[in-house]
């Protein structure tokens, strides 16, 4: 059984005991441990289950390269599925649980898979599930589901928060190994600003396990003096808990730091995301230990043999008492001497080289253990833990020579340099014969953003092995034994968590699937959450070795970020709930909220859509809101509206290109209503000028249109009529703006008082400066609504104040504030266009029959050229008309206009759309405006529109304005 | 070609899986076919498959650069639907949609077209008056849609944050017979297929030149040397332009990176694809468990198969605030694709000012789900000479004249 | 995540603070011209795998738009330099020719 | 007159740093370039000469800040904007400028403390450690502009009025306890 020694543990604290459990069962460990190695402490090898044919499994790495102890960890709110083990720091009242299985861990119907996994080899669901057709969608797709998916989905939304950071510098060094701190320090040295990030809580990488001198120093006294000279440095910054998981372009690096995991709910953030921007990144991120492939190496016990040394020497566990070692190379020889040197056997050293004689072999003999050289495991015994192995001959077919008892396999199959962050960019690798690994290319690394090279790896990273002074070297050994018929090669796994053996490899190659990406999707090799940090070169060898081709020749696939799987929450940073987005608020908006709107988005902004009363619907307060300003009065938050300050010698001339209509004859005083288009000539916004003076105009534009337009005027003015004198300004937010609507609005405005309103001082568009209510104030006499209507800016610290004003004076007017939905109904009524209904960017305004603002003597204006093209120019086009339903109903929403036949792809021909319909509650009908073919031809027409439930509806074609027609109520 | 059955299974398990053929053959080219098409994407296996199933050509070769399906077709997010909203759209989403239905029987290959439903969200009211307009569209285009309501939505997709607060969602737009398919899946059975019928899939094997006489194609240069054709096929998504470029014209097209990433693995806990389009984000839950997740588009040509992140963090933010479940998952691996995006958005099968030249692409981010179509089409385009009616608006030449076929004008994105 | 110096405030911006405008130097073409013109200047773009001149604007900065020399398939940017010229400045060139020698500028 | 009132009406948090919202502040907006008389334009507002790239000159509660090749942000007392304005149009009389009243469309915080950087640091896309005294940095708070420069012990930013409580937001969860860098 798996056990905590008695003594030694570098990284616990045994005055520090921790309670934590597993699937409800309670366990102790100390603090320090990882959850993985209490639960080894704890005797607990079973950790779950693979994905596929549901085969116990368990701690195999002691690091992020963990397949198999992935746990739902915690619950509530609080739950995350797939929590590595070997990655989770153990804290007092940790609760986790294993996962994918049914109904229990040790007793899993879905083992059923693991018992007929010879018909469910590589790629069979492409192969069967065909027919019936419908059974794939409802019931092979399901049950398929239901056993893939691994950890438990939360059904809560997160408590956590969470927060991202910037951080700039010279050289940032990823991975606080010997050789990661020896390049910081160097960099610091050099006084260039530095960066180490560490993934785990402590300095020094494998180091203090695998070495007992750096440098001529003991290790520990080492790097506690390198950790001391760093820390007083002002130029260097050391982050643990800090995983560098994605290198971008230009030197762009993120960084997960696990902040607060370990302490879950102290208030501190869960994670922080670091967004760094480095001058030149250091890949120091060692190297990871692969497994061999034999059968049955996938039994709960069978581990990294650094692994097992991690949890003898950091943790004091013992993953058993005989422990047999299997290996290709020396440095799984240091495991054996830990094992011994904790108390425990080692009854063997396999070694499947024919002759190891380096210096920790020797100093392994001379500790007693047997060494087995040329030798390989045939099969592992067990089924939920390992009970042994049978031992052949490296060289032949399996033939079992020997069998011993042991509890716990410790595996060496070389290692694999970390070169994930080298190749993210586009670093390129070589194949290194000597250790059997690919390495990175320094003449082919990531290009920065001025063509240097932006990453570069060292230590073990950059394939430098040695760790005990002698070269290292790694002979290939990809499947154990040499000569392993089918039988075995079915039962070696490559990759534990999906399930992906040798034989599942070799089948993808038979069938054709060479490319090293077509095998990796065919058998989801490297597809699971370690993303073939374990299996990818294993998996790339047996390939390879299949196709009688150098594992150069087959390549290597991409290296995608993240290194690590990273908390989405993280990514998302503090972006949620009241900071999702930036909510943009009128100064009026707490006003609105405290008479109990009902806000709806527009871009950014919020806008009320209706003031419902108690016990009122929304469709029954636009109604009301409609009528009672036709009848009384009605007040509109109009700030989001856009407006944008041209000022200059050259703005009269600017505005007529950029207007389809002219501006630089707009006499002062005055207001007059624009188009813009874009160079293809759609409408892209309207809205009122102003001229304020001689050189001087203010742009209103839609709500959603202030900073569009305003970047297109500078766009024109910076790009292509650089030489023009004209400067603007955005002044959306300056001002507070009240459209005050309806035949009381002049009694308003003369209440608040301070200014002429008359219809004599102040005709329809004009706007004239003034004091109203004490206030500075700009009075636009325009109207959207068809009413006697005045827009009025003021200073917007003063908007709220304006407000209250108006509602306070209004009272005694039956003034009534009014929505966006109002807003709509009363310009449809009038036939007035709005931007987003009438247009969707593929309509232009001879379409919407505004020939009236478009100016035919100018020789050019922004769209005019691409009006003139065939399609847009054609006599067919859908133009703009009103419609009424013959029965006084309301035209759907999105309805089309249908007309005879259908064209050659069957489907149904049409002759329009409508644009607007609405109730109007001033008419007490259906009115609907819309596109129609050759519609201003079609007066009096009736025509039918189509309904989703498949009926139609008739309407008569007729003209856009339904009410007051000659604008009476408008010029009072 | 030995049909795939379960029967062929367990009779393949019996002998350890040690007779089964391979799924195509890999030929060296021959001196010259009627048809090459460059490019051996879904697209371009579409193409060949129709060409030799629907008019007999099958004296075809499909060169590869690199290995087969291994650009956007094994990229993309897996989302199939035609709920689009303009007539020509409408018309080939839905002729692919519909022959997904029956791909993998009649492939003998299982694409796994899951008609999960795909649902695109209303988060504003202009959003529900766009999708109240597709929905009518739809409905006389023969496209299955409705628009439904929140309570609905709810039901459909019990983790979907309905309430907002920053944006509840007001209905949305159901397509029940959309959904996802797997990618790989679909390249690989049409090109195996396609060797079946005899046609060469020549991959390794990039395009260097085009080369022509008196305004007609006659072949193309390759690494494996010149190759002539009667009729030549470029469909080669992101790098469309190089490849026209080589015969002689441009392309109202520009290339750039579109990402997408998933999570890790977790239980079934989503049964439809879902589509936020206020604050862009998609999603939808892989058969392995996986939350399948696309972002946005960067604004800048690039050509390196990788995205600027700050897009990924847009969308899984919104996301977050969709599906507050996901928070606590962890991404497990992202991705970039190039994709090729003209003018209008809208992709392009059309002759080209180079005889018997004939181009597809302009995908943009929307190009799995039309795979069978699409080849259809071209099939058809290629065949005959002359568009027929699915491809017939798709010609390069509508930009002159201003005819665009515009589908970002209804709240709809071309996801 | 590019970072592109802004010429007119010498900030080194990273995307976030930048939006693209993709295509430099087009030429605008109005009324009067032909149908051919007016499609190239509206669609046919420039797409090069390599060097490509572009537009940016320091949105979050100084609000002004400039070009950049960049190159599409590696990310390396040659350099940027204000908006108001017609065609990439000499010295522009010759960084693009120093790092691209068999560049060919058009 | 009603006393103009700022977008959070001087909201504050205290978390390892302050978090204050000061003003309204009086702001001009000033496109300019290469005008004669445009340093004693500034200098009658400001008291200040005429800032170079990136820099802004304060003294006392006015200021000018450079914003971009041919804009400036005057700041100065709020009931002095209309004087102000009256002696800009005055000094450039016949040149080509457009001077603006911007007050009322910004809204301003002050984050103070010995790690007031760290709040700025996870919100903002720059190099705190380059960012000299005297320095106007442009750029963008999370997902709005915002300009910043260091003055008196602590850190003055400017936002758009509209996304004011956005802003104070950002700074809130910015600078909760226990979150230090």
């Amino acid at each position: 059984m798996s056990t905590r020694l008695t003594r030694g543990g570098r990284l616990i604290d045994r005055t520090a005991a921790v309670e934590f459990s597993f699937n409800g069962k309670r366990m102790r460990g100390f603090h320090g441990d990882t959850l993985a190695a209490a639960l080894l402490a704890n005797d607990q090898m079973l950790v779950g289950r693979s994905f596929k044919y549901h085969r116990p499994r368990g701690i195999v790495a002691s690091g992020p390269e963990e397949p198999n102890a992935l746990v739902n960890l915690g619950s509530g709110a609080r739950l995350e599925p797939n929590q590595r083990a070997t990655t989770t720091e153990l804290f007092d009242g940790l609760e986790c649980t294993s996962q994918n299985h049914w109904p229990s861990l040790e007793f899993d119907v879905g083992v059923v898979n693991n018992h007929v996994s010879r018909f469910l080899p590589a790629g069979f669901y492409y192969k069967t599930f065909i027919h019936p057709r419908p059974f794939w969608k409802h019931v092979f797709e399901p049950i398929i589901r239901r056993s893939a998916g691994l950890g438990k989905a939360p059904t809560q939304p997160d408590p956590d928060r969470y927060e991202q950071a910037y951080a700039f510098c010279d050289v940032l060094v990823i991975g606080a190994g010997v050789a990661g701190l020896k390049v910081a320090k160097a960099a610091a040295d050099a006084g260039q600003r530095v960066i180490l990030l560490e993934q785990s809580p402590t300095l020094g990488g494998r180091a203090p396990v695998d070495q007992t001198e750096v440098d001529g120093q003991p290790v520990e006294t080492w790097l506690s003096a390198m950790e001391a000279d760093l820390a007083a440095r002002d130029n260097v910054t050391i982050r643990t808990r800090t995983c560098g998981f994605g290198v971008y372009d230009h030197g762009y690096v993120l960084a997960d730091e696990r902040v607060a995991d370990h302490t879950p709910g102290d208030g501190r953030p869960k994670h922080r995301l670091w967004r760094i921007r480095a001058g030149r990144i250091v890949s120091a991120t060692g190297a990871i230990e692969r497994p061999l492939s034999f059968a049955g190496n996938d039994i709960p016990g069978v581990m990294l043999a650094s692994a097992v040394r991690d949890y003898v020497v950091n943790y004091a566990v013992s993953p058993g008492d005989r422990t047999v070692i299997v290996t290709n190379n020396d440095s799984a020889y240091q495991t054996a001497l830990a094992l011994k040197a904790a108390g425990l056997d080692v009854p063997a050293i396999l070694d499947a080289r024919e002759a190891a004689d380096g210096a920790l072999p020797q100093a392994a003999r001379a500790a007693g253990i047997r060494v087995l050289t040329g030798k390989a495991i045939a099969r592992v015994k067990g089924t939920k833990r390992v009970t042994g192995v049978a031992i052949c001959a490296q060289a032949g077919e399996g033939a079992v020579q020997e069998e011993i008892a042991c509890e716990a396999v410790a595996m060496s199959g070389g290692w694999s340099p970390v070169v994930h962050l080298f190749s993210h960019c586009g670093g390129k690798l070589l194949w290194d014969e000597t250790i059997s690994a690919f390495i990175p290319d320094p003449a082919r690394p990531p290009l920065n953003h001025d063509g240097s090279a932006m990453v570069e790896c060292v230590g073990a990273a950059a394939g430098d092995l040695d760790l005990t002074g002698t070269p290292v070297a790694i002979p290939p050994v990809w499947v154990m034994p040499q000569g392993a018929p089918i039988q075995l090669r079915s039962k070696m796994w490559l990759d534990y968590q999906n399930d992906v053996k040798v034989s599942d490899v070799e089948l993808a190659s038979r069938e054709g699937y060479v490319s090293v990406e077509h095998t990796k999707r065919y058998t989801t090799l490297g597809m699971a959450t370690d993303q073939g940090k374990l299996s990818n070169i294993n998996g790339l060898s047996v390939l390879a070795e299949t196709l009688g081709q150098e594992i150069p020749q087959v390549g290597t696939t991409t290296f995608r970020p993240p290194y690590t799987p990273v908390t989405i929450g993280a990514l998302a940073g503090e972006a949620r709930g009241e900071i999702f987005q930036p909510l943009r608020k009128t100064p009026m908006h707490a006003a609105h909220e405290k008479a109990g709107a009902y806000f709806e988005p527009v871009g950014l902004w919020r806008r009320p859509y209706c003031f419902p009363r108690p016990g009122e619907t929304h469709e029954q307060a636009v109604h009301r809101e409609v009528l009672n300003t036709r009848q009384n009065l009605g007040l509109l938050d109009a700030s989001t509206l856009g407006k944008i300050i041209v000022k200059g010698p050259d703005a009269g001339k600017f505005l007529d290109m950029l207007y389809t209509g002219v501006m630089s004859t707009l006499p002062v005083g005055k207001c007059r209503y624009g188009l813009m288009c874009n160079e293809q000539g759609f409408l892209i916004d309207d809205g009122v000028v102003a001229r304020i003076d001689e050189d001087t105009w203010l742009c209103h534009t839609t709500s959603g249109g202030a900073d569009r337009i305003h970047a297109w005027m500078e766009d024109w003015l910076q790009c292509e009529w650089w030489d023009w004198q004209v400067y603007t300004a955005n002044v959306t937010e300056q001002y507070a703006q009240v459209a005050v609507v309806g035949p009381n609005a002049r009694k308003l405005l003369q209440v608040l008082g301070g200014m002429d309103v008359s219809k004599e001082a102040l005709p329809f568009m004009h706007w004239a400066d003034g004091t109203l209510a004490g206030l500075p104030a700009r009075v636009y006499r325009i109207s959207f609504s068809g009413e006697l209507s005045y827009e009025i800016a003021v200073p917007a610290s003063h908007g709220a104040a304006f407000w209250a004003a108006c509602t306070q004076a209004g009272k005694a007017l039956g003034a009534m504030p009014y929505g966006t939905e109002a807003l709509h109904i009363m310009r449809a009524e009038k036939g007035f266009i709005m931007i987003g209904d009438e247009t969707d960017g593929t309509v232009i305004p001879q379409d919407l029959g505004l020939d009236w603002a478009i100016s035919k003597k100018k020789a050019d204006y922004l769209g005019k050229r691409g009006q003139e093209r065939t399609f847009l120019a054609s006599p067919d086009r859908w133009k703009l008309v009103g419609f009424e339903t013959l029965d006084g109903s309301v035209i759907p929403d999105g309805a089309y206009v249908i007309a005879e036949g259908v064209n050659a792809n069957g489907q149904r021909n049409t002759q329009g759309r409508v644009t607007s319909t609405y109730y109007s509650p001033t008419l007490k009908r259906g009115i609907a405006m819309g596109l129609l073919k050759h519609g201003p031809a079609r007066m009096g027409e009736v025509v039918e529109f189509n309904t989703v439930a498949g009926g139609t509806v008739k309407a008569r074609v007729r003209d856009t304005v339904f009410y007051d027609k000659d604008g009476e109520k408008q010029n009072v | 070609m030995k049909r795939y059955s379960v029967f062929a299974i367990a009779r393949e398990a019996a002998r350890y899986h040690m007779g089964w053929e391979r799924a195509w053959a890999s030929p060296e080219p021959k001196p010259a076919y009627e048809v090459i098409i460059v490019g051996a994407g879904g697209h371009g296996l579409a193409t060949a498959y129709y060409l030799g199933k629907n008019f007999g050509i099958t004296n075809v070769a499909v060169v590869e650069k690199g290995w087969l399906g291994g650009g956007n077709t094994g990229r993309n997010t897996t989302i199939i639907r035609s709920n689009y909203l303009q007539d020509s759209s409408a018309a080939i989403y839905e002729k692919a949609r519909s022959l997904y239905e029956t791909l993998s029987q009649e492939l003998n290959y299982n694409v796994m077209f899951s008609p999960r439903g795909v649902m695109m969200l209303a988060q504003t009211h202009h959003e529900v008056r766009g999708y109240l307009r597709t929905a009518h569209a739809n409905a006389l285009q023969g496209v299955a849609t409705e628009f439904i309501t929140p309570q609905r939505v709810k039901e459909l997709c019990p983790i979907l944050n309905i309430d907002g607060p920053r944006y509840p969602v007001l209905g949305a737009l159901w397509q029940p017979r959309g959904g996802t398919g797997r990618h790989d899946a679909v390249a690989w059975g049409y090109a195996r297929a396609c060797s079946a019928m005899g046609m060469h899939i020549i991959q390794n094997c990039e395009v260097k030149g085009v080369r022509s006489e008196n305004g007609q194609v006659t072949g193309v240069d390759t690494t494996k040397g010149f190759i002539g054709c009667k009729k030549l096929g470029l469909v080669v998504a992101g790098h469309s332009g190089q490849l026209a470029e080589m015969a002689g014209f441009r392309l109202p097209i520009e290339a750039v990176a579109l990402q997408a990433l998933v999570s890790e693995p977790i239980k079934p806990c989503m049964d439809v694809v879902v589509m936020a389009n206020t604050v862009h984000g998609y999603m939808s839950q892989s058969d392995k468990g996986e939350m399948v997740i696309g972002g946005g588009t960067d604004g800048f040509n690039n050509y390196t198969q990788r995205g600027s992140f700050h897009h990924i963090e847009e969308t899984l933010r919104a996301l977050v605030e969709t599906f507050p479940i996901i928070s606590r998952l962890k991404m497990l691996r992202q991705w970039g694709g190039i994709v090729d995006m003209t003018g209008d958005r809208s992709p392009l099968i059309s002759k080209t000012p180079l005889g018997n030249c004939f181009i597809n692409c302009g995908w943009g981010t929307g190009g799995f789900k039309a795979i069978p179509g699409s080849g259809w089409a071209m099939a058809e385009l290629m065949a005959k000479g002359e568009p027929g009616p699915l491809a017939a608006e798709f010609n390069m030449w509508r930009f002159k004249e201003g005819r665009f076929i515009d589908e970002s004008v209804a709240a709809g994105v071309a996801h | 995540m590019l970072i592109l110096e802004c010429p007119y405030c010498g900030v080194k911006a990273e995307e976030t603070e930048l939006s693209p405008g993709y295509e430099a130097h087009l030429k605008r073409f109005g009324p009067g011209s032909s149908p051919e013109e007016f499609e190239a200047y509206m669609f046919a773009r420039k797409n090069p795998k390599g060097v490509h001149f572009e537009r940016w604007r320091h949105t979050y900065g100084c609000g002004k738009w400039f070009l950049a020399a960049r190159c599409t398939a590696t990310l390396e940017v040659f350099g940027t330099y204000p908006a108001q010229v017609s065609e990439p400045p000499a010295d522009i060139i010759a960084k693009i020719l120093a790092r691209r020698p068999d560049w060919k500028p058009e | 007159m009603s006393e103009p009132v700022s977008a959070l009406n001087g909201a504050s948090f205290q978390g390892f740093a302050t978090i204050r919202e000061i003003g309204p502040l009086g702001m001009i907006t000033l496109r300019a370039k290469g005008l004669k008389s445009l340093d004693k334009a500034v200098k009658a507002v400001t008291g200040t000469k005429l800032p170079a790239q990136r820099r802004i000159e304060i003294k006392g509660d006015r200021a000018c800040g450079w914003m971009s090749p041919d804009e400036y942000l005057l700041i100065l007392p709020y009931a002095e904007v209309g004087a102000a304005l009256a002696k800009i149009a005055k000094a450039l009389a016949g040149e080509h400028h457009l001077a603006v009243d911007v007050s009322d469309a910004r809204a301003v915080f002050r984050i103070e403390g010995d790690r007031a950087d760290q709040v700025l640091r996870k919100l903002m896309p720059v190099d705190f450690d380059w960012l000299e005294p005297g320095e106007l940095r442009r750029s963008r708070a999370a997902q709005v502009a915002a300009a910043i420069w260091q003055q008196d012990q602590g850190f003055t930013l400017v936002c758009f009025r509209s996304v004011a409580s956005y802003v104070m937001g950002l700074l809130t969860h910015s600078a909760q306890p226990g979150s230090e860098l």
